[in-house]
């Protein structure tokens, strides 16, 4: 089967961002994305999920460098320094890369 | 003490024990839907009976209030606590809005010893939980172009808590007792049960609060115990002098002396994410709301029913 | 209005205004379990009353009725809204089965109005759900050997609605009224506290259907408002055929009028994956549900009495 | 039968016909926060009524049955039905310990039939979770040093069935009928439904235990149905010789004729992770749960009534 | 420590087809899978798991180049056209070669 | 922007050893870990969640070589032989190495 490379960015944050950073990767070209829900222990401590505003989220996103280098700029630039969040990339093979 | 509060002490020894009690986030959901409707639905039916002509005064003063409390907290938490310019904004905006679940324990309060309140109270719960949230913000950002404010106020506005209360203050008031007789055995019959659960949820979360309070330190507990005081008793004289009920002083008071723990640090977290957001929370959930519920509650009865006598 | 309506009411302009309410999809399941569990419970019970011989020719009609209202639908959806064949036979086969929620509302607004139903109305609601179905998959698929009939029968026929509201009326005609008896408060005393909530979520959700409905034009729209008239007149004409009181006839109306928003979707989804979901589902959910809750219900009694009125 | 058993009828043949029926996690955690609270609370209200005095015999009578009847089993489960150490100190953890679920519907049971029952049972309840779990580990891992003891009994004394049943107990007993009386709608008067509900899950979760009894062979069942007798007679004998009365007396055998399905299969899982958890949980829940609702309560009413008989 | 080489695949579509897919995924051959629930965007719209049928899952399958290969393909032929769902793959290393 | 490659490190196993996994990964080195609740398959049967204790959680820990062998080697001698478990490594590249 054709397959072709693309970058897989994995994004871990606070669930109050969820509306907001949704909009704002289809604004940076994200031709999708996949959300679940999560919780986790990272510098700013630990956020169990234990009730509403004290859960994480897990953002992926398939797209290519471009688009992986714009999403990453900008979330650094808007969130790093306040919230919760850790960013990673790494290479996958999609099946049918016009979608991606 | 009533029985609702002991569910919140089981909640925080089973917390501080590191027990697997959890109760499920979904179910923390639906007992806040179900306990806000309940005090809509009861506040819109009792609104009903009667002509609201006359209370546009009362509106207009616990409005003032909520856009003045915060701005006298503001410098208390910036010079006495110490805190850094958008921490103190945050903490003004907590302490000057209000908190849902102090004002349903004083409504179990209340009716363990049948004592009646105005109609309107819910009405001004509600009309307590913004105003605050707004300066909160511009006490921190000022009036620069950077904010958002259309988003911002559709947060604030649109925050489940505000929606859920005017939708069921709406709904009883278009029903009337009639039309809601129905809906009693869930919202009114229950209230007391789903409340006690609750507290056993906010026991849990406020147990959870301790750890980040041993490494704030004393202002933080010194400023969640000794801050409602003054507050209830500027809701309780405000209160007094718009002509509400020994029972509605004593809720204005308790919503005056509550810090919000839902809609303020929701929109302070978008709004001024510089802020801490762990240090207001656990001040208002981890030392305020127990304190509230144990002490304040009865204290502000107490001082609502002085009041009054002073007068009569 | 009943206020269970306001609350749809509620849902839907929090949702439009994307308000950040949101009701747990675990909540939204236990509802719908408790729903399908009272309805069928109750039929139950009042089937153990009397003996249910006769009932067979009613049965009769009713699944004749079933099995028909798609094979009306199908050729308006394909030749009068121009959808292609899969749609125009998901079409046919959710406004052929019925809505469960509808039901409960009708229900509702009869009890408000001290109106009694026949004793098999649940019994008819579970022999709507499933032949339109069927009937759908075989307009969309022909008789080909490529559809896995037992899978998909076994899908349908267990479905989670099909199988609640049949074990609510097999408990509750084996247990009869005093066996039921210590069920009641929760299931029969919430029961409208219960369907508020339910309208709630169900209005979040028709808002949240109104974006595919902006795309789909008016087409949809027209149908999801003009196809339940008639399809609710058969309805009724065929209850007072049959023998149906006021109530009871204003109840099968109100089934032939409705659509579905759960198993039909769900069976469709997999016996006929080329058929568009949101085109079906707008049209039932954001469009003729509430149609009749709002107007179709109060149209379809006062057709019901006039019927009667006509007949006596 | 009494209606909340054809719910769990109802969940096995949902389950086991494989419908897409499915009961929520957060509904699960909450019915059953909602059962333990309920037993806690009734049995706090009741204690409150009488001095206590005289309770320390009974006590320590059920606490010497809760250490000694893992005894009696652990050989039985090693050398009759064959299994491993680890499994049958397992196993014999969780026929020594107790269902919460067993003991609900044995209460259900003496309502219908407006028999009353002892207050301290629930007391003994909770005394007769824990001890079989501890000896049930010494069992598997005798006095070792590698056994993290301090761990464990945390684990075990604050696991969410023995928090929540002696939470109940206390703000029962702190609060009295008046003080609980608002509390009584939801905890009390809605038992019966949650635990209908609790039982419909419970079926499915048994019926999902179907296809491991299966490849078990029969001597696990033969255990899970002949094992409870024995053991619900030996409750029995001592209910009669503690002065329980009939009631107490029968829930007193179903408690000892009951196997543990939460809080002996989270403790050994962590205790004894060798052990295959699946065949204790099999044979408990799969096997011994239908067969005391079905078969066991009855029979072990009549016991302790023949048992009171003779002695009378 | 011994490592091999294995495909992880990733899988996100409709949660209606969690059954029957899992049911797939064990006659091709995979030796287990894991599931989690997801929400989501892509070319057919907004997923948000609202309610009932309106989620997404996310499936991973570790499994060799084979496998992957064969699911890949079954995949592409029976849901592609009419579900919304993605699939990638990527390399990892897995410690016990034998359990893949 | 300056990337740098660490490992990622994922677990699937059952949601009972939850606590006692995050206090241990934190022990042995890991910065952080984040969470989702899952359900599956594989050699010790079907993991369907459907009630409490028979779920799964799948644990990610993004971390630098040497600690991710060490977490695998521990999880090996400490549950391989006793709990559903499954573990593997990929790559991938942060953006703040300094967090992990
Ligand atoms: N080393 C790590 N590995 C995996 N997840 C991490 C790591 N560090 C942080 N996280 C996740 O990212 C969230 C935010 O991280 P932080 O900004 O470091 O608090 C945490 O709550 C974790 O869910
Ligand atoms: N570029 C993408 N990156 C991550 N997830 C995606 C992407 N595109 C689609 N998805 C996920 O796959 C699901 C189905 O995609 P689609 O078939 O494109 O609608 C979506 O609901 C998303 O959860
Ligand atoms: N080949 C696989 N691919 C993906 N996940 C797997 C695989 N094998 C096992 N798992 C997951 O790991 C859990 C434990 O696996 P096991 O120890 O093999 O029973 C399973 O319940 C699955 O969630
Ligand atoms: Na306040
Ligand atoms: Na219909
Ligand atoms: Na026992």
């Amino acid at each position: 089967m054709h397959q072709e490379t693309r970058k897989l960015l994995t994004i871990v944050t606070e669930s109050a961002l969820e509306t907001e950073l949704c909009d704002e990767l289809t604004r940076l070209g994200a031709g999708g994305y996949t959300v679940t829900d999560a919780r986790g222990r990272g510098s700013r401590g630990v956020r169990d999920a234990g009730w509403a505003s004290s859960g994480n989220i897990r953002i992926e996103v398939i797209c290519d460098a471009r688009v992986a280098d714009r999403i990453a700029a900008h979330l650094r630039d808007r969130y790093y320094s306040d919230y919760a969040m850790i960013l990673y990339l790494s290479d996958v093979s999609v099946l049918r890369p016009e979608k991606f | 003490m009533d029985p609702v509060v002991w569910f919140f002490v089981l909640g925080v020894v089973a917390g501080l024990a590191r027990s697997d009690l959890r109760v499920p986030a979904a179910i923390y959901d639906l007992l806040s839907i179900l306990l806000l409707l309940a005090i809509g639905l009861k506040g819109g039916v009792e609104l009903a009976r009667q002509p609201i002509s006359g209370l546009l005064p009362q509106i207009g003063a616990v409005l003032a209030m909520g856009f003045a409390l915060p701005l006298l907290l503001f410098p208390v938490a910036r010079f006495l606590v110490g805190l850094a310019r958008a921490d103190a904004a945050s903490l003004a905006a907590h302490y000057g809005s209000v908190s849902v679940a102090t004002y349903a324990v004083g409504v179990a309060y209340l009716g363990a010893r049948n004592i009646e309140f105005d109609a309107q109270l819910p009405l001004l719960l509600v009309l307590l939980e913004v105003p605050a949230i707004i300066v909160g913000i511009l006490l921190a950002r000022g009036i620069d172009g950077a904010t958002k404010w259309g988003k911002l106020l559709h947060e604030i506005f649109l925050g489940k808590s505000v929606v859920l209360l005017v939708g069921g203050l709406a709904i009883g008031w278009a029903s009337g007792a009639d039309g809601i007789g129905p809906l009693e055995p869930l919202f009114f019959d229950l209230f007391k049960g789903f409340l006690a659960l609750f507290l056993l949820e906010m026991g849990l979360i406020a147990a959870s609060q301790s750890k980040s309070l041993r490494s704030r330190g004393l202002q933080l507990i010194l400023f969640g115990v000794l801050a409602p005081i003054p507050l209830a008793a500027i809701g309780a004289v405000i209160g007094v002098a718009i002509g509400l009920s020994i029972g509605g002083t004593t809720l204005l008071a308790i919503l005056a002396g509550s810090a919000s723990y839902i809609a303020a640090p929701a929109a302070m977290r978008i709004a001024v994410p510089e802020a801490n957001p762990a240090l207001s929370l656990t001040a208002s959930l981890g030392v305020t709301f127990p304190f509230n519920i144990f002490v304040g509650i009865p204290l502000y009865f107490t001082l609502a029913s002085w009041l009054h006598r002073g007068m009569g």
